[in-house]
């Protein structure tokens, strides 16, 4: 692990890079590498994010500023940005199931090829994907997604990056913190090592590469 | 009793003692709003929440404390905090005794559509799937029509959530159910016959005998 | 989630049942549903577990007793008794890698049909097993593994069923506590709701059918 | 220095900083012995740490804190728990950098036999399968012979642990690794020719122009 600015956490991403967010709506998500993200300009990203959050908020920062040309994530209803972008094809969107969205990222953090879901069977969901059955019950094999970089926010990290995370501000964080050749860490609190209990650590430290220095 | 607060209250008479539900946004989200003091049931809240509890007051509010739709609420006593791929292996495990999700169409079979309109603006399917595929049971509350068109269809003609059928359906004129996966009108709204029922839905409902009215 | 004595909740154990018991060589093992288990006599039991534990440790007791006529599990090598029962053809002891043993015994949990592992492909463990490649690397289809009855141990239980553990007591039991269809639970300590902070609970009381009450 | 010694310390120098490394049982434990301090390695324990220390003094143990063979360990400052699911999702999603296994064969492209000897009591594989599919760096450390017998052969007849080769093996004689899929002697142990290597050497080794000795 170590210990960067946000400056210079952002400048490791290319344009063009694939980025996981974490955060739901926003919450959990790590506000001071989107608006580095957005000061630096990166541009053409694909974003691999639950949803698009709501404009001036979390991810719909890079949609207020039009930095993403793909995105993978389960809903955009609340962000009229990422919609228009849409429609427009500015941005290709593909929306899947949110618990397939969350084991496809788990997959790709475990090593796993993917999993086998009933979620989707019979469904437009099931398009171009094949079906498996398994005592007598269909799924659908969903694939691994991984990223090149993963965008986490914690409530507290320790100096060795151990991570912990608060109520709904969870969410994605520790499957994606798995998933990504990069870890890029924020947190509210950086704290001593021992300051979380080795039974309350959600993310152990070596899954972290940068963990951005708080102001 | 206007028209969502009868759908409501009626779904809240589904809940059992320690049930874990799931309750969609929309007039789902109001069935929490009639659970009787002491039943112990655990909402969950599918950003990865079990035991949420109301909007808490002004300046009591934390922004990491929100809802499926990021708005803030509170966390009960003994609630439970986990990571979104836990909160969807609760949903599709069928850990989740009874979710109340919202509906645009339920068809004979009890096939929902609640998601897309095609055409139409797609927000995405968000935990809809999931819920309707894995939870132990499905509860739709709806109204009965929407501009004057039966939400209850002879087969959907919107995309499907799931192949999984319904459990129950409860709208501001009825509760309808699947036996033997056919459409069965179990119960009429206060001061509803029957033959008004049958006049406003477009599917053929199977009429038992004794149709009861919802009891409040 | 209701309140049981030791002897009402083996009571509820048939002969025959297939039961998932946590703990790893003995390690955060239900020791009192097992010393209950041997005093009931239970047999001709389906065995999910990690491993065989040591003779007189954790399931070891189920083979000093010979109750176990069929066994799923990763390694049986420090119980010479598991091993001769295997060796007599008494128990059918089926010995699968340990990764794919947790993500099968998660998968039955979370409603998965099954998963794509790389783990075994192109060894014995392929035998029976379908190949499926995904993006030019091969895996094998693991599928959900679900038993009657997960016997569990926490450090912690509150009076909801919350549940917390300690160090590497963790181990299978919170895969398990959700991949069977009645959850039986001991603890080191029960205590009051609100001693486990929300953030801090592994397994949340839903999922718990039975909390064995402490003398 | 005895052979276990010259192998484990010899494996002690392929760990680098801020490395993830998973030791199996036997002579890989041993190398925990000789990590220079301050290299701020962390040791994974597969049934769900990080952090594992050395055997902590009588009085100072606790039944729920052992390696995966059931021994007690301790935990060093900044140690993370986690379940099963998770310790194997770090072992097969490539997060460990290094895990060091001991070895019954290893063939001349590479491949492992280290779980079962047929014929013989079937222990079980434990997470050898997956630490040998899954890290990123695997690494072998085993006596060169047993019985007389070449460890380094041909082609494995015992079944292997997985079709993934490894990366490297370290013997009391010899470190042998597999660029391009062939077995390559690297180093030879203190005092030992690569004649004598080759001589108790089943495999036919590589032999680069030139092959240092191992440096302590």
């Amino acid at each position: 692990m170590k210990s960067v600015s946000v400056e210079e956490a952002v400048a490791l991403i290319p344009n063009g890079a694939s980025i996981m967010v974490g955060g739901f709506m926003g919450v959990g998500t790590p506000e001071r590498l989107l608006d580095e993200l957005v000061r630096q300009r990166k541009s053409g990203l694909s974003l691999i994010s639950n949803d698009a959050a709501v404009p001036a908020k979390g991810v719909g920062k890079l949609f207020d500023a039009a930095q993403v040309s793909r995105m993978i994530g389960t809903h955009i209803g609340l962000n009229p940005k990422a919609q228009q972008q849409m429609l427009s094809m500015q941005t290709d969107i593909d929306l899947i199931p949110q618990g397939t969205f969350a084991e496809r990222i788990r997959a790709g953090g475990c090593g796993l090829g993917g999993v086998l879901t009933p979620t989707g069977v019979g469904t437009t969901v099931e398009e171009g994907k094949q079906r498996i059955d398994v005592n007598g019950k269909s799924y659908l094999l969903e694939t691994a997604l991984r990223a090149d970089f993963a965008l986490i926010h914690a409530f507290l990290a320790d100096y060795l990056g151990n991570l912990a995370y608060a109520l709904t501000a969870r969410n994605f964080n520790p499957v994606m913190a798995m998933a990504a050749d990069t870890v890029i860490v924020t947190a509210d609190n950086i704290v001593p090592v021992g300051v979380i209990a080795p039974d309350h650590v959600v993310t152990p430290g070596p899954l972290v590469d940068y963990l951005v220095a708080n102001g | 009793m206007d028209a969502q607060t009868i759908i409501a209250r009626r779904v809240a008479q589904e809940l059992r003692p320690g049930n874990l539900v799931n309750l969609g946004i929309g007039i789902p989200t109001l069935v929490a709003n009639f659970v009787p003091a002491g039943l112990n049931v655990f909402f969950q809240s599918e950003n990865g929440l079990i035991g949420s509890g109301p909007i808490p007051e002004q300046g009591m509010r934390h922004p990491f404390l929100t809802d499926a739709g990021g708005r803030p609420i509170s966390a009960l006593p003994g609630a439970a905090t986990f990571d979104s791929a836990m909160s969807f292996g609760l949903i599709r495990g069928g850990h989740v005794d009874i979710t109340v999700l919202g509906g645009l169409q339920v068809d004979t079979a009890g096939h929902l559509a609640n998601w897309m309109i095609p055409g139409k603006m797609v927000p995405g399917m968000g935990g809809a799937m999931d819920l309707v595929s894995g939870a132990k049971r499905v509860i739709i509350a709806m109204q009965h029509a929407a501009k004057g068109k039966s939400k209850i269809v002879v087969s959907c003609n919107l995309p499907l959530t799931s192949t999984r059928p319904v459990d129950l359906v409860v709208t501001d004129l009825a509760v309808i159910a699947f036996p033997g996966g056919k459409a069965t009108l179990q119960e009429t709204a206060p001061g509803i016959s029957v033959a008004e029922v049958m006049a406003v839905t477009e599917a053929e409902l199977a009429i038992p005998d004794k149709v009861p009215e919802m009891k409040f």
